[in-house]
């Protein structure tokens, strides 16, 4: 595992690029509007980024802002695009990960990202009760960083095989050699065997 | 004729034997492959008496019918490979003895009375000039009445099988 | 007196018609379905991971490998991205040229659907003659960049080549020839009695309940919901393109047939504006040599043959994305099935599989 | 020789040889032709490599089938799962007793040789009787595989042949009491006297009953649209999912006599078996009837076997070509299909052509 340098702050950029410049411009969003209105409190931070903004919400508030965004009028943010973790452990250290939310509305024709932060270990709570989709992204989520969702209804692994014991995404996980017996191939009559190569 | 009999006792033989693997085996489709057999041998037992139609007729609806239905059951009740359950009830065995008794010693007697020569009946039905047009007349001419009632009979139970079988509401 | 068990059967992965390797745990009550469990990751590669460890641009070979039905859509998507992040500007003929061989792929992969859905319901025919129209697109790609399958034939900020000479006029003759071929189709199938017997009212799924389950393509326009990425978030030169977005009523499979056909159509008259307005000047645009995006990050979609494919890149400065991330629709719409063949017969299973159109390389990534 | 050793002996087992080994040729160029029919269908070529335009392709593939290796799954049910393909290739063979495929005879010696092995006076009724023994063949070989997928097969296949045999027999119905008899011979010669074949029997033609007939053959024979029991897109192939093999060979060559049996019939029925086709013109009667009237009985026969195995290629071409056109019916379908549509139809078929025999009595 990679030593994590959790005391340098990663440096400001030096000069301000005209062309990052226009990448971070903030863009007008309805539905982040809204969302300051009714629920100001569970933000922590906006940014933007190719014209989306980029809500990092409470881990406790998620399940509500959520709900907030898909049923609110203003806002409409009916499809849950994507769910996915990031190891964060390269970027900022602690807490290690992000799970990040993409909505987009398809009558408003607006996209959000909202992001929650959760260490190792922690959970967050499950967005499946608002959105039925987000089922396999969580379950996804968790078979690749191991973030637990709470409240999930049927948290498994889904891409690796059951027995495995890593979670590949996360950026300690290496990308190639076979130093490590995942547990791939062991059945339980062959507790001798190691790796499935010999 | 004496290649004839020589058949018969084939045939009855195939037909007894057939009948006893159906109330011996423990697989109830083994049984029921078994009861094909001894329909078919029955109705080989009918060609040889040149009653071609009710060998015909014992195939259709006997093996080509009914049994099909039989292993359908049995292939959505039972699941395959498993026999049925449970040791038969000790009475079970005493009552079929008895009751295998008694029936030998009823067909013993008719024999014994009768004598073993098969009736007539062969004869006039292969005269009349094929038996189905015989048993056609039969049905429909004779015994008109009884075959209505029968079907009759039937439609009844057809009808009181699709209402037991509806969905209640 | 007797009562019946239910069964449990495997579907897969090792079955004709689960287009791979898709595993399904079926409990069934005689043939109906009472639940379904799909079990994924049969043909997990790990492209997100790998997308991680390349360059920005080697990591387009990779998404080659994940939609291999419709690979220039998932190298469009990406290297759109790219751009999005470096916030380089496409020049218009590049764009329009991503364009056309954008909407050709659309076509190509929706024809190998129709074969496979066709075949999945016995209609051996129509597999057949979408092959032979496929063929003709595979030859226009092939002679493009060379490749038939897994093209690479984006690059961060352009297109790698030119059309060749007589290109245009081989896929105006394609865009000639199409139309005729589609009737075809529609008389084997549209108004056949067997293939409305097996398709109305089958995998019905309304709108909202769609959105609900992240759909997206073509499965969430037969519903209804009239969302489609090239109308409601444009890129490249669709919004200069005139086309419609066919929407079904009921959801049902028969609706996403309809739905799917319409689009070959609409996508055959994108082609031709394209290849009509079709401008000149470069190719590629500015991009430097080493791409090092700033920091920052961006999720970015594009209306895929099977639905919204999104590619969400996080930069930390490097040559490498820090974390790359594709979204797959077939991932997505695939959730749906349990929910779809609910109650259906088994033979319903598979008219599903093939209305949902999934790829498992593309599932699984 | 003795005549009674030629006439029950010699004569028979020489024509079974000859009905046995013709239906082989017959299959295996079927199920070329198959290929061939289908690759012209879909814009290709078929089979080309072995011999040529691939004339030998077929009996390639029996002779892969034939040597290779006979795997029989530890799991099965041995005895019946051996037993399955016997029991369903029998009934498909022994149903040819009774097709008589051409009128005329020649002697040999002092016996008269026919072209077709009995003629019974319940033929129609046996054919009914021995064809429906062909579905144990089937339920045998999806229960004994003791495996999921022929299971389904299997079930599926007994409730499909059970139901489709009740309109297949009342479209019979009306032929039988048309022709006055259920010899198939009786048949076609009530054709012949009548001078119309009942396809076209005034004043009710018989064409809802070929339309019955056929469509349940073509059920009967699990062929698309109707291949439930073996449909490969859902339930992978099957009853005979678990063979291999020759044992798998003999499931296949089962159809295929199978199809060739319906054809048969077809013709027999509807079509006046080895009548020749004469658009209803009387005097091409005569010569239609005998391309080699030098050669007298024999030469009838060999013209009568043409018009019929005519007459039976077209109902295989029909096969085919519904082959390339059909998606596939869905199992519930199916069912409902039969018994609600197929067997009133059947009923309603029967009492209309009773009516009708009556009108046409006076």
């Amino acid at each position: 595992m990679d030593d994590v340098d959790n005391k340098t702050p990663i440096p400001p950029p030096k000069k301000a690029d005209p062309v990052e410049e226009a990448l971070r411009a903030p863009a007008p969003s309805r539905a982040l509007d809204r969302l300051g209105e009714a629920l100001g409190d569970a933000i922590e931070d906006v940014a933007y980024h190719c014209g989306v903004p980029i809500v990092r919400v409470g881990r406790d508030r998620i399940v509500e802002v959520a709900r907030f965004l898909k049923e609110d009028s203003g806002s409409r943010m009916l499809l849950l695009a994507d769910l996915c973790g990031v190891d964060m452990i390269g970027l900022r250290g602690a807490p290690r990960f992000d799970v990040v939310y993409h909505l987009t509305g398809p009558d408003t024709r607006e996209r959000i990202t909202l992001k929650v932060a959760v260490e190792e270990g922690g959970e967050v709570p499950s967005v499946t009760p608002v959105w039925r989709g987000a089922n396999w992204h969580e379950r996804e989520a968790f078979d690749m960083f191991g973030i637990r969702f709470a409240g999930h209804p049927d948290l498994r692994r889904i891409l690796m095989p059951e027995e495995f014991d890593a979670h590949p995404l996360r950026k300690d996980f290496p990308l190639e050699g076979r130093e490590k017996d995942h547990g791939f191939w062991r059945r339980p009559e062959d507790e001798t065997r190691n790796t499935y190569r010999d | 004729m004496e290649a004839q009999f020589l058949m018969f006792l084939a045939l009855a033989a195939v037909a007894l034997a057939a009948s006893v693997m159906v109330i011996t085996r423990r697989n109830l489709v083994h049984s029921a492959l078994y009861l094909i057999v001894t329909f078919f041998a029955v109705a080989a037992i009918y060609v040889l008496l040149h009653a071609e139609f009710l060998g015909v007729v014992q195939l259709l609806v006997y093996a080509g019918g009914i049994m099909v239905l039989f292993l359908f059951v049995i292939l959505l009740v039972e699941r395959p490979g498993t026999g049925p359950a449970g040791k038969p009830m000790r009475w079970h065995a005493a009552a079929s003895g008895v009751l295998t008794l008694l029936v030998a010693a009823i067909l013993g007697a008719h024999f014994l009375r009768s004598g073993m020569a098969p009736p007539g009946g062969t004869a006039v039905l292969g005269a009349s000039g094929g038996n189905l047009e015989t048993v056609s007349l039969a049905l429909f001419r004779n015994y008109l009445l009884p075959f209505e009632v029968v079907s009759v009979l039937l439609l009844v139970a057809l009808v009181g099988a699709i209402v037991l079988a509806r969905p209640r509401a | 007196m007797f009562g019946t068990t239910e069964m449990q059967i495997n579907m897969g992965p090792q079955h004709p018609s689960t287009h791979g390797v898709l595993r399904l745990e079926l409990k069934l009550d005689g043939e109906r379905i009472v639940d379904t469990r799909p079990v994924i990751g049969y043909l997990h590669r790990g492209c997100e991971k790998l997308g991680e460890d390349r360059t920005y641009a080697q990591a387009i070979v990779y998404t080659d490998r994940m939609d291999y039905c419709a690979a220039f859509a998932e190298n469009l998507v990406y290297a759109e991205a790219v751009e999005r992040l470096l916030g380089v500007e496409v020049p218009p003929r590049a764009q329009y040229m991503r364009v056309v061989l954008a909407e050709l792929q659309r076509i190509a992969s929706h024809l190998i659907w129709l074969g496979t859905h066709a075949m999945d319901i016995g209609a051996l025919t129509v597999f057949v003659y979408g092959m032979r129209e496929r063929e003709f697109i595979l030859d226009l790609f092939e002679s493009y960049c060379g490749a038939r399958l897994t093209y690479n034939a984006v690059r961060v900020g352009g297109m790698p080549e030119e059309f060749p000479e007589g290109w245009v006029e081989e896929a105006r003759r394609f865009c000639d020839v199409l139309p005729s071929r589609l009737d075809e189709y529609h008389q084997l199938l549209t108004a056949n009695r067997i293939w409305l017997a097996r398709t109305r009212g089958v995998g019905t799924i309304d709108g909202k309940t769609a959105l609900d389950w992240g759909m997206t393509g073509p499965c969430l326009r037969g519903s209804g919901v009239a969302y489609d990425v090239r109308k409601a978030i444009p890129y490249e030169a669709y919004a200069d393109l005139d086309f419609d977005v066919p929407i079904g009523e009921a959801g049902d499979t028969y609706d996403r047939y309809l739905c799917r056909m319409e689009e070959i159509r609409q996508s055959r008259r994108i082609v031709l504006q394209a290849l009509d307005k079709l401008p000149g000047g470069e190719i590629r645009g500015k991009v430097p040599r080493r791409i090092k995006p700033p920091k920052g990050e961006v999720y970015h979609v594009n209306e895929g043959p099977r639905g919204e494919l999104g590619v969400y890149l996080v930069s930390d400065g490097s040559e490498h994305a820090y974390r790359c991330r594709f979204r797959s629709p077939n991932f997505v719409n695939l959730q749906a099935l349990p929910d779809m063949v609910r109650g259906h017969l088994v033979a319903d299973v598979v008219a599903v599989i093939g209305t949902l159109d999934i790829v498992l390389g593309c599932v699984d990534r | 020789m003795s005549e009674t050793l030629l006439r029950f002996v010699v004569v028979p087992v020489a024509q079974i040889a000859v009905v046995i080994a013709a239906l082989l040729l017959i299959v295996v160029y079927l199920v070329l032709l198959e290929r061939k029919i289908n690759a012209f269908m879909q814009v290709r070529l078929g089979p080309r490599r072995v011999g040529w335009h691939g004339l030998l392709q077929t009996v390639a593939d029996v002779i892969k089938l034939f040597t290779k290796e006979d795997i029989t799954p530890r799991h099965v049910d041995r005895l019946v799962f051996l037993l399955a393909p016997v029991v369903i290739i029998l009934p498909a063979l022994a149903a040819f007793a009774v097709i008589p495929f051409s009128g005329g005879s020649f002697r040999v010696g002092s016996v008269g040789v026919r072209a077709w092995i009995s003629d019974v006076n319940v033929g129609l009724l046996y054919l009914l009787a021995i064809t429906s023994l062909g579905v144990f063949g089937v339920v045998m070989a999806g229960w004994s595989s003791n495996s999921k997928y022929p299971m389904l097969g299997g079930l599926r296949s007994a409730a499909q042949m059970v139901s489709y045999e009740v309109p297949l027999g009342l479209s019979v119905v009306s032929i039988l009491m048309l022709a006055g008899t259920a010899s198939l011979v009786g048949i076609v010669q009530a054709q012949e006297s009548a001078g119309r074949w009942f396809l076209f029997w005034t004043p009710y033609p018989q064409i809802l009953g070929l339309f019955l007939y056929f469509v349940s053959g073509v059920a009967e024979t699990n062929r698309l649209p109707f291949d439930l029991p073996e449909a490969e897109n859902e339930l992978v192939a099957g009853f005979h999912t678990e063979y291999s093999g020759m044992k798998f060979a003999f499931f296949f060559l089962a159809e295929y006599i199978n199809m060739v049996l319906v054809g048969c019939l077809v013709a027999v029925l509807f079509f006046g078996g080895w009548l020749p086709v004469t658009f209803g013109i009387p005097g091409l009667r005569e010569p239609l009837s005998n391309f080699f009237p030098f050669w007298g009985g024999a030469g009838a026969m060999l013209t009568g076997f043409f018009w019929f195995g005519l007459k039976v290629f077209l109902v295989l071409f029909l096969y085919l070509w519904m082959r390339a056109t059909y998606p596939r019916y869905r199992y519930d379908q199916l069912m409902r299909l039969g018994w609600k549509v197929f067997i009133p139809l059947g009923l309603g078929h029967v009492m209309v052509t009773a009516l009708a025999i009556l009108v046409r009595r006076g």
